[in-house]
């Protein structure tokens, strides 16, 4: 198999953004994913998402682990560089990339194998870092790419597809396993809810720091069978909306909103997000009452979605770290070279 | 070798515990050596253990300024109670053995072949200071005076040190000197002072200094311009990071606004250090990782997809002994195979191999150099000894002139005036392509990726497609092998034996040599600084019948690389192995040499 | 190689789309033309994804019974639109090409030299089926059909095949039943049938089954009583605990309680993997896991700690392409230097290489008896062509007699006896010492580190004690290959030519020893079954002046380990190398063997 | 340095237990460790705990991975076989060896650094199978073998003992990472005070599956200065214990208890232990409740610690597996191997 192209048409009637770009711009190649994945409804969202943003696609830079998830960053953004790196260990790459050049948009594409079986260390140490980037977990319950066996995210009696018994081990929660690790910005969708997913990724580009967005993106040949907690069927009947975002952009004028319920957060670069929570009760700045929030209603099979916890407030990597603002990557060579006359001079310790 | 009227040739080793502040004492006697002109090398032998233990100080006085252990202890400082009777049994014959005598022992006065010196340290720093920790500290400085007084080692240029390292800390001044006049003044009392083994200035060590590998090697990456370093701590690589950090926090550091021109991780694993790094370099900071064997073996997938990738990247291997967690703090060069095959299917990595802590400062410059114009992982193995010890070396120069060679790298402006960019093109036909950085422009645009790719860096599962790739790969093997630095060969007229070795064996073959040619012995000797090997190495080999290759590991690694590599036969490459995890002594070397001559098979 | 009237001699691709579900249609085809007695050979080519993109299933038909691929296409039915002309052009000249014809292509009518044979597939399974699932499976076997007619396959062997794989589904038995009618019906109508390739009866397969190495391999560990398993998912070493677990069920459940006389643990990672493989197997479990690629690279610091700790561990790697992610579904013979060498410090393992299906069976039992025998991981290096494709072979056979060899362990009877216990005393002059199991007697415990240690098993930092156990680990090794399975070898009176190889490479090089043969070359030949390398292996090559080294790499690894293991000289040994991906066939190698041989280099 | 052989002299006088042995028997090699360190009273702890206990020595495996803490295992139980593995990676070493085994009692001692550094995947693994171990981390804050690195636990703000700079990155906390990823039993204590420790470390010995015991040990050389988090004077000021566990063996008669707050729970071999909480709202059973109070106190700076949540109705990895009570070294070969006619019958398929 060979690169697949997908025929550039050029339509002169499209839309362009305030970049002057096109949605087509802001697409990969033809996805190579079975027809129906979640995971290609995902990566239409992000082709929407920062298209809308109108952030020009070669400042963004995608990096993924390794399956079916991670295949997906060739399917968006072609005019943006990409690495699609080893198994589980994309959020090394990510912390390494932004060290170097922190003016560039991060988005890492992982699945739930590849972020919480083998990259389970790496996912938690990135979010403790607080690195700024986007990181979506394209969460299937199996290991898509390598033929359907359970992952660690699971649920307890999902059944195999073809007779490989139930699942029995406890799965891990993305979600709640980011707000134990401190995570700054923690969202939850649904590939089959374009809607609510396209406010959620436009956010989590614009949040500054580590934002993390679980979406549930079923995997039609191996998990999206009767019984599975994963399918779309299931996830449509228990999904149950907390907290909505409404992306107003810093161009638009930010009113007072009127609705119950609504937040305004503001995002590092003066734009907003709404919060209409749904449960008068629900604060998503508090990350204790989320965390009881979402216990109460993991227990009792729902699967609770939407912008669930942030906070702006939180340092992130480079931050803490009182890393220049200019990126390391543009800092002349006489600047980081200390020249001749102070090795001579740093040496009379050593005599 | 006699022990007698050696001036400025012999061995002092301190025997303590560690967690007693002897590094400071030991450090300030090496120092005064070697301010007075003398060339001294300081060897440290320690437990992995943090207190408590039994550990060695070895500096060794050496006029004609060899780099390497004598393999012999002249004079004995035994201070820990612990291991007195195997300190002086390891004295040689005609030696002295010190130690702290406030509980008198009869039983070390027992060797008539070695003068026996008690001191009663303890009491005598317990007199003069009051505090645990100041007494249990002012008992090392309390030696160092007495060996002042037996050595004859200027007492001025003891205070002189002193005042530089507490600068205005006058009380510590005092207190440091009134110790090292207490155990001057009690030798020159009790015993005939000098001894026979003892210092005279010379002026051998002008332009020089006293550094540790790891040391250096941060500051080559400092002058190299890297921007990035992540790295996990492990023994004996941790220095390496702890010094970058000191100088970039001097030399990098916005005095106003605190803000830092660089940033170090400190990772959660050695996984994720070469991983950061691997980001950054991706990014095109120069960027690396330091790490021991241990880190080496984890590290192996990622290095597969920085070969594979084509990303440069820079790393430290400083050896310890392994297999496994081994012994964290004895050397070894055993990771010569590892590193150089390090990551399954076919991948072959650039290896640079230090022999002292001046060239790791040079060649850590090399390899930023070398991992950007390559595009490839370089890694340096320098070892514990090396990294970890004092070694003198000339001071460090640097030519302000030098630019960084960032290798073929194409920026906004040429990516717009190019018709197609190709990620894996050989444009040169040297086998190294020309990579574009991320967000520099949309051009320069692909996805890197650690599965099968063509020229394009288009994602393939064709055999032809892959196979272009590879074999370019391993062109470009063979263009590292002409820009990696050559050898340093030294020839002898009619030389009767050839030795080949590389790295911390240095010091010893310098040695070994000289001794060979007391013996009328003349030698050829063959550095390796760098694999892939350069024709250098071939020829070299091949202008002898038989060479001695002399490393420090069991497997006869470098041998089996120049075997593979080069395609020698076996028989011509005669091993010389030393694996015990102490620093290499000529003594390891010689007499495999000798007799192999014996039975006439050398040359 | 002319195509033209060969009765069983020839080759059938079928080129479809994956997730289409033609694997059991072509499984179908493949037995039937075994159960007629004539050899099969079948080679799956799938790409690194799961739906919607090329895939070719190969059938080889060898009346002369070799094992791998010929190299040339006969027949091709062409399912996939996207590839029809790359696959009309892969048809050797005298070839058929079938295509699904529902939509007539006029371009696939221009090869003169092809006899292309249109068959309306979706058209026929269309109107004969309903449901959009039903009709894609049907016209796969309606293919079935319409080559049963063309190459008189027979029908009633069809059919009783059909009825064995569904059993009692007769709704299934019937519907399959029919396609293979409606595509039989039609090629008999429109087509002069049978082709001039064609299958005939023959007598040898009788004795032989089809299975592919990776379930092969899952029974030699269920029949060497391995118990515990530990995994994580990876191309293609996961049909090998597919096919591990499913025995499992079969054999070792309680079908009242349901309890399981095994545990199979999905790991998180391959880290974990061989981890719980060591503490089960330090345990005294026969233990094993299994990976591929990146796994070995994963698994090197475990390893390392397995020789230093001296556990048995048994490790599958099911090679395929690298570096990297590589080709995940593509077959190589790359890891060879990585498990021998791997990880850092003094290190080398044993290694085992199965050369088909059987021999996975065989050396899967003997990896765990030599792993409990010399307490240290055995690596069983398969590949995905032997792993994942059918080969036949002679049926597996089982000694009832056959019990386990544990080695040398103490039991708590014996350790109650022993004045005291030294883990790592060499009481046999072997290098292999003996081992006590956690839990049975206090006298045999001892902390188990992979740190320094002595002959007692405690730790140590002293270079005599280091030193003991590393030369007896060098013993042991060399006890290792007087115990490890040696070679195969075929010698001819007189040979010109000569040749050393492994694994999955057999097949290729029995056909080119005939192809030789007919060109008047005789040839010898030895297969390594294993490292380190028995004394056979040297001198067999000692007894040539060259020998081609055939393998399936780019950086001639085995050759590289034959002249580091043996000291033979490079210019003996000539490598003759494939590394493309696909399985290997005669014309990859013959060439460079007449060429060197025309150049008179050979012998 | 070699080997340090501790004198052995036997107290004819000494207390023996229920197995005859006295508290010797329970003993160690001599530490090498600093003078003072934590680890060494946690060592002394697990002595006391399986000498009242009456377990054989000899049917304990000890484990560990990397790091001062990893050496104890050489400190304590020297009749028991012991693995001083590699860095981080103990946890599969248990879970492989407990697979084999089922009857041996399985200690595993780790680091901060040990197990939420390198090692966190691997940990948070082995808690989700719920292993049948007792699993503990002997918590300082930085590494002590690498000489005084912060770790995953060094709380923000902490100091650096020489002008190393404070922390600035969030510290991982092993009780709420073992609870969120479904940890059985989860405890805390202090090295500082062996009365509360060692009734925890019976509990915990005791109970089936994973039985996660956080230790703060303090590192005196390297970790115990002024502002240290994880000191002896910070920990005693700030330490509050939630709950009591006391251990009630099943030789002694178990009463009801009198007491307020109390709570028995039995333990798999019939003991039990007596839960008392300080606060009478605290639910050990329930795990939202736990995390919500844990959550709490950390942030009001407060050290809980106690038996803080158990739950002894989790089926262990073995159980659910289905694994043979036996354990899997003590099949025999006739039993594991199908014979000769099994593999003709099988054979069948494949042709
Ligand atoms: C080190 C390593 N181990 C195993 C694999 C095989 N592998 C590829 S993808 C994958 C699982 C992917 O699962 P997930 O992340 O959930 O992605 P999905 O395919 O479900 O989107 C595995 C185990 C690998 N590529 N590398
Ligand atoms: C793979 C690997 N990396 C690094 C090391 C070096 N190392 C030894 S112990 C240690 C940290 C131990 O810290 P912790 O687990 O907190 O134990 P402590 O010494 O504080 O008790 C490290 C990094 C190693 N042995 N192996
Ligand atoms: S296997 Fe599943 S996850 Fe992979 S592409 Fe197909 S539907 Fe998507
Ligand atoms: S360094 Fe710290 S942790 Fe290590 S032994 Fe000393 S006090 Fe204990
Ligand atoms: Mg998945
Ligand atoms: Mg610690």
């Amino acid at each position: 198999m060979s690169f697949i192209k997908k025929p550039r048409i050029n339509h002169p009637g499209l839309d362009t953004n305030a970049v002057g770009l096109t949605i087509q711009d802001y697409e990969g190649a033809m996805s190579t994913l079975c027809a129906g994945c979640g995971h290609d409804s995902v990566s239409s969202a992000i082709v929407q998402a920062y298209y809308e943003l109108a952030i020009e696609p070669h400042r963004v830079a995608k990096l993924s682990g390794i399956g079916c998830s991670s295949k997906t960053p060739t399917y968006f953004l072609r005019p943006a560089h990409g690495f699609n790196s080893v198994h589980g260990r994309m959020p090394s790459i990510a912390t390494g990339a932004s060290a170097a050049n922190r003016d560039l948009h991060y988005i890492g594409i992982s699945g739930d194998g590849d972020s919480l079986s083998i990259g389970l260390g790496q996912f938690c140490h990135a979010i403790r870092r607080n690195v700024d980037m986007f990181y979506v977990i394209e969460n299937n319950g199996v290991y898509g790419l390598t033929k359907g066996q359970f992952s660690a995210s699971a649920d307890v009696g999902s059944p195999a597809r073809k007779g490989g018994g139930t699942n029995e081990i406890p799965p891990i929660d993305p979600v709640l396993t980011a707000i134990n690790f401190g995570c700054s910005f923690v969202a939850r969708g649904f590939s089959g809810d374009k809607t609510t997913l396209v406010p959620l990724i436009k956010a989590a580009i614009l949040h500054r720091g580590f934002a993390l967005l679980d979406v549930i993106s079923p995997c039609v040949t191996f998990n999206d069978h009767e019984g599975s907690t994963k399918s779309y069927l299931h996830t449509r009947e228990f999904e149950q909306t907390a907290v909505y975002a409404d992306f107003v952009p810093i161009r638009d004028e930010i009113t007072a909103s009127v609705d119950t319920h609504v937040t305004p957060v503001t995002l590092h670069d003066g734009s907003q997000i709404h919060l209409r929570t749904v449960d008068p009760d629900y604060d998503p700045f508090d990350r204790d009452s989320v965390v009881a929030y979402l216990r109460e209603h993991q227990n009792k099979g729902q699967i609770v979605t939407g912008l669930l916890f942030v906070d702006e407030t939180a340092p992130d990597m480079l931050t803490l770290s009182s890393t220049t603002q200019t990126p390391l990557v543009d800092l002349s060579f006489d600047t980081l070279n200390p020249g001749a006359a102070a090795l001579k001079t740093l040496q009379k310790q050593w005599r | 070798m006699a022990t007698q009227d050696r001036v400025n040739d012999f061995v002092i080793r301190i025997a303590t515990v560690n967690g007693t502040g002897s590094a400071s004492a030991n450090s300030l006697l090496m120092k005064a050596i070697f301010r007075m002109g003398i060339p001294v090398v300081g060897k440290n032998y320690f437990p992995s253990n943090i207190q408590g233990l039994p550990t060695w100080y070895e500096i060794r006085v050496t006029k004609d300024a060899y780099l390497s252990r004598s393999g012999h202890i002249d004079i004995m400082v035994a201070m820990n109670a612990q291991t007195y009777s195997d300190d002086l049994i390891s004295v040689q014959s005609g030696g002295v053995f010190i130690y702290d005598s406030t509980r008198r022992r009869e039983e070390l006065h027992t060797r008539t072949d070695v003068t026996v010196l008690p001191i009663p340290l303890s009491e005598l720093a317990n007199n003069a200071f009051t505090g645990a920790r100041t007494r249990i500290l002012m008992r090392n400085v309390t030696y160092v005076g007495a060996l002042a007084a037996l050595l004859e080692i200027d007492l001025d240029t003891l205070k002189q040190l002193l005042e530089e390292t507490f600068s205005n800390k006058q009380a510590l001044i005092d207190s440091n000197l009134t110790a090292i006049q207490i155990g001057y003044n009690y030798a020159r009392e009790q015993f005939n002072c000098p001894l026979s083994m003892r210092l005279s200035r010379l002026d051998k060590t002008a332009g020089h200094i006293m550094i540790d590998g790891n040391t250096a090697a941060a500051l080559g990456c400092v002058y190299a311009g890297a921007t990035v370093g992540s790295w996990y701590p492990i023994t004996p690589s941790t220095s390496l990071f702890d010094a970058f950090t000191d100088f970039c926090k001097r030399f990098r550091t916005d005095t106003e606004s605190g803000t830092q021109n660089y940033c170090i991780i400190q990772a959660e694993d050695e996984l994720a250090a070469i991983g950061m790094a691997l980001g950054a370099a991706w990014n095109g900071a120069r960027a690396f990782t330091s790490t021991s064997g241990p880190g080496i073996s984890l590290m192996s997938e990622f290095l597969g997809l920085a070969y594979f990738t084509e990303i440069p990247l820079v790393l430290f291997d400083i050896q310890r002994v392994g297999p496994s967690t081994g012994m964290p703090t004895r050397t070894q060069q055993s990771d010569i195979l590892s590193a150089a095959y390090a990551s399954h299917g076919d991948t072959r990595h650039v290896l640079l191999f230090p022999s002292d802590p001046a060239e790791c400062f040079e060649l850590a410059v090399t390899a930023f150099d070398l991992a950007d114009r390559l595009q490839t992982p370089v890694i340096v193995l320098s070892d514990l000894d090396i990294g970890m010890n004092d070694w003198p070396c000339p001071e460090l120069r640097w030519d302000d002139t030098y630019r960084p060679d960032y290798g073929k790298v194409y920026r906004a402006n040429e990516l717009r005036d190019l018709e197609r960019f190709q990620r894996y093109l050989d444009v040169d036909g040297d086998g190294i392509c020309y990579r574009s950085l991320p967000g520099d422009h949309p051009r320069g645009a692909y996805l890197i990726r650690g599965s099968g790719h063509n020229q394009a860096g288009a994602y393939t599962e064709r055999s032809d497609e892959y196979i272009e790739v590879m074999d370019r790969l391993r062109r470009k093997f063979d263009t590292a092998a002409t820009l990696v630095p050559g050898p340093i060969i030294e020839r002898t007229p009619n030389a009767d034996v050839a030795i080949v070795s590389l790295g911390s064996c240095h010091g010893a073959i310098q040695e070994t040599r000289d001794r060979l040619a007391e013996k009328g012995l003349a030698s050829d000797y063959l550095r390796i600084r760098a694999f892939p090997f350069c024709d250098d190495v071939r020829s070299f080999i091949d202008s002898h019948p038989r060479v001695f290759v002399v490393e420090q590991n069991r497997d006869a690694q470098l041998r089996s690389l120049l075997m593979t590599e080069t395609g020698i036969a076996a028989d011509r490459l005669v091993p010389v192995l030393y694996y015990g995890g102490e620093p290499l002594s000529s003594v390891d070397i010689i007499d495999v040499i000798l007799e192999e001559i014996k039975q006439g098979k050398a040359a």
